[in-house]
């Protein structure tokens, strides 16, 4: 489904994010902004991105974009 | 707390003074509960005693001895001379130091020590019978029990440990002479730490083990590496046979096996080292008096709290079950103290790993590739062989390898399994690593010291993706 | 590619094979790219040739000799004699094996190996100007480079490498004969391991360092356990003095020194030892050709893709700056053949471990208590000594111990610093905790083998959260 606003999708905006080494990767793989990626957990206070966090943040960017609404989309009718 | 001549009480009667004991009465103390441990024979336990610490110095005595012996290679000309009264006196002071630090500590910590056997006399009361006839008895009332009280050698009919030239471990431990012949009977992991042990030190080590394999618990190709040191070192491995008596002959003793076809065979022996395998001790406790039974393994069953089917009565370490492994005690031992004190520990650690001190040593946390299988995981994994590894080579000591095991789909550690030197210590970090829930990709993306040992971890998650550096990727 | 008489034209030229140039090579080369590696000396580079390796092996068996040599207090009599010419030619054959080894990686990944040196002739063209006088030249056209041509030990006035009683480390690493008194100038990380190893195998040996303290690099309390365990071995430290020339005396070298205030001293001597740095190499590449300068202290900056000023040109190792360790150099190498490849690399590692293999070893990563402090955290730091870990005990060796620094905050862990046995191996749970953004708690919680150094690390967790077993919590 696509998302609301402008980008489609909600953009964090901090200046220090807790990764782990792979889920950095993944994020420069899929061309995003760790520090923009919403965060599904903490860890004592800290935001803590997760590989999931980074794919579907990723997702939703492509989705928002002309690239991504020329391919099929979950809307689109099976 | 009254000290009283007839009944004392307290709020945590801890029973046992091994590393599943100590480790509860400190922590519980440390929660401002008035603990009372209670040990009939030495504080530290089997562990600090007659295991794992009396072991490891004698296996650091009979490296270093064997190794400065064959140096040759590397320009070290030395014809070590050990003289074994001298090192047990040794191992004895490591000992001592280490059994008067846990009695200090205990004491620093606010822990009430009382020696004797403690048995169940009602729900919360325990009878302390002091050492010796005639020394007195002693009531303890207690809110809750934790019980720790280890487990004991096996012992095989025909072997009687009572019999001077039959040893346990814990006599092999205090051996002030290497015999000239050694049998050992059983090689699981203190059979193989013993024999690789005393023959560095000179004996003539035959290992008779009634399965087909050393270390059956390893996997074939981790256990190949440490039986051909083994060999090397000239103990003569007999599988597939058990041994049945044992008689004195005019200068020793010869041991007899037999196969499962009935077939016999006969070896020479000053001693003969029993090491099948150990039970939880329960016999001790009364255990009847408070509704408590074993189950059919002789363990305490427990659940993640480490209580016990009563419960205000706890059980941790070698009793509460397998691992019969030190750290396990000392991590259940945590939680039931946490837990008398009203904390919300649980036992939830996602791996707990083991190591054998062999030659070269074992390192193991999680699953194996075909446990991983078994679990339904499509296991990704990588390997280094250690002659590979500049700092192996750098020691001398470059058999083994280091391999990882990953679930294919998502990445995720799922285990390890280290034969290499250092593996004891290189284990740590992957234990770590499976229990942050890592992936392999982050083992390889974290830069590894060089030259070390710990590299080899890195470049066998790098072989799991197929980007090693220093192996050929498959 | 064609490989021609005059001009052969290549992907992506990286000059120098050490572990930065190799490593960048090989993995070049496993993302397919047409990969052309020059080296002018020896693959492998000083690390492997005349760095890490050598002094690994040396300390090794120095280590071997002098424990079996002083382990009478273990029942071990031994009175080893070292043979320095046999311990050559086995860490030669160590050298040898794992040179080969990069040389047979290299090609099997399908790099094209060129022996000579390189220098730029323009943007796009290197001139490999091959050993020895009229053996040729040859050009490379290049899409892209990696500079990895290393560093060269400093040499002060007074004291030319040329001159054959002054040693740079890779005369000490050569070495045939144990120098009856040797002077070391420089008590860092080089000075430090090799007056030791050389303390060990019988020398007599004096340290000259300008600065007051050993390791200046290091927290004083870390460095104090290493000091104090060189001049048990007879080590002789002179602290604020500078050498500054040496002379021919009739029976070997005098070598003279002098504080800031001007006093002089001097000190008889074999062999003079000059360690006080290193150096990054560039004036073999004739850089201005592309436009390239190097920084103020000579290196080559680099972006976190380890990219140049000059967007085609990369630079890892020792020449792309601190810190100069083989570790550091391979990780660039492996980003900056990444990005050539177009992957989405970077260096955004959290932390580089680093490791002195002095007696005992030093191990560190992340940030010091007070670098913590500076950075605006308010550090929370746990301790273990080494003397209250079971393991120590048993190996002889229980000097030292761990340190973790935390964020009092927030819990994370910042930093660690390790001096212990094993030191160089125990740091890498922590790098990667580090990377992984562990908590202290994480490492406290985690099941650690028993008996290990590592028990170590999770008992300073511990003591950081006042909870420790074995040391009495502040
Ligand atoms: C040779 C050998 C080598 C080993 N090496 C290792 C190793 O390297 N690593 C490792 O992790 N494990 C090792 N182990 C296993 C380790 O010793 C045990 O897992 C560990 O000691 C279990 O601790 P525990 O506290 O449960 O019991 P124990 O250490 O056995 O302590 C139990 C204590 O309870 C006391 N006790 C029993 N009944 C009573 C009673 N009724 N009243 C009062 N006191 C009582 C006993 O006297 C004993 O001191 C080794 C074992 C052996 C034999
Ligand atoms: C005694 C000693 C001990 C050390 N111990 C350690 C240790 O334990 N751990 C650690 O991490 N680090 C250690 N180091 C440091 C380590 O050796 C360096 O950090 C590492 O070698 C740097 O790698 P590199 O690839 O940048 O350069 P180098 O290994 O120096 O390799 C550079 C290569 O480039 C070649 N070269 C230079 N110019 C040209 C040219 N124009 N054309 C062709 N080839 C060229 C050189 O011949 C050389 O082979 C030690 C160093 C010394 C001296």
């Amino acid at each position: 489904s696509i998302q609301s606003g402008a980008a489609g999708r909600s953009r964090a905006d901090r200046d220090r994010t807790l990764a782990m080494p792979a889920t950095r990767q993944l994020a420069r793989e899929e061309g995003v902004d760790l520090d923009a990626v919403p965060a599904s957990e903490e860890r004592d206070g800290e935001a803590f991105v997760t590989p999931a966090d980074v794919r579907s943040y990723a997702d939703a960017g492509r989705e928002a974009t002309p690239e991504g609404a020329t391919l099929p989309t979950a809307s689109a009718p099976e | 707390m009254v000290m009283g001549d007839v009944a004392t009480g307290t709020d945590v009667l801890v029973i046992g003074g091994g590393p599943g004991g100590y480790v509860a009465a400190i922590r519980a103390a440390q929660h401002d509960l008035d603990v009372t441990l209670v040990e009939r024979d030495a504080y530290g336990g089997t562990c600090l005693n007659h295991g794992c610490i009396p072991s490891k110095a004698f296996i650091t005595a009979a490296d270093l001895a064997h190794e400065a012996g064959n140096a040759e290679a590397m320009g070290i000309h030395a014809d070590p001379a050990v003289d074994m009264a001298g090192l047990a006196a040794w191992k004895d002071d490591v000992v001592d130091q280490l059994t008067s630090g846990v009695e200090k500590l205990c004491k620093a910590n606010g822990v009430h020590l009382l020696e004797g056997t403690a048995a169940f006399k009602d729900d919360h009361t325990a009878r302390i019978a002091h050492g010796g006839e005639g020394q007195g008895m002693e009531s303890v009332e207690f809110e809750e029990c934790i019980v720790a009280t280890g487990s004991r050698p096996l012992e095989i009919p025909g072997f009687s440990f009572a019999d001077e030239p039959v040893w346990a471990s814990k006599d092999a431990l205090a051996a002030e002479a290497v015999p000239d012949e050694l049998v050992v009977v059983g090689a699981g992991y203190i059979g193989m730490e013993l024999s690789t042990t005393f023959a560095k030190v000179g004996a003539d080590v035959t290992v008779v083990e009634m399965l087909d394999s050393a270390l059956p618990a390893y996997d074939e190709d981790v256990t190949r590496v440490v039986r051909s040191r083994a060999a090397d070192l000239g103990v003569d491995f007999q599988f597939g046979e058990g041994a049945s008596e044992w008689h004195e002959t005019g200068d020793g003793i010869e041991v007899v096996t037999e196969t499962d076809e009935g077939e016999t065979a006969s070896y020479d022996a000053d001693k003969v080292l029993v090491a099948v395998g150990r039970e939880p001790v329960t016999d001790t406790l009364e255990l009847d008096t408070i509704g408590l039974e074993p189950d059919e393994n002789g363990f305490l069953a427990t659940d993640d709290r480490a209580r016990t089917e009563v419960d205000h009565i706890y059980a941790v370490g070698d009793v509460a079950g397998e691992p019969m492994l030190a750290h396990k005690a000392s991590a259940e031992g945590v939680v039931a103290a946490e837990t008398t004190a009203g904390e919300p520990a649980a036992l939830d650690h996602q791996a707990i790993p083991a190591a054998v001190f062999t030659d070269p040593e074992i390192g193991t946390v999680g699953m194996t590739e075909s446990e991983a299988a078994d679990a339904g995981y499509d296991p990704v994994v990588g390997e280094m062989p250690m002659r590979a590894s500049g700092r192996a080579l750098t020691m001398n000591e470059s058999e083994g390898f280091v391999r990882l095991v990953g679930d294919g789909e998502t990445g995720f550690l799922l285990g390890a399994q280290i034969v290499a030197p250092e593996a004891s210590e290189l284990i740590a970090e992957l234990g770590l690593a499976i229990e942050l829930g890592a992936t392999i990709e982050d083992v390889a993306s974290t830069i590894h010291t060089h030259p070390t040992l710990s590299e080899a971890t890195m470049e066998a998650a790098e072989n799991a993706m197929e980007q090693a550096i220093h192996t050929l990727n498959r």
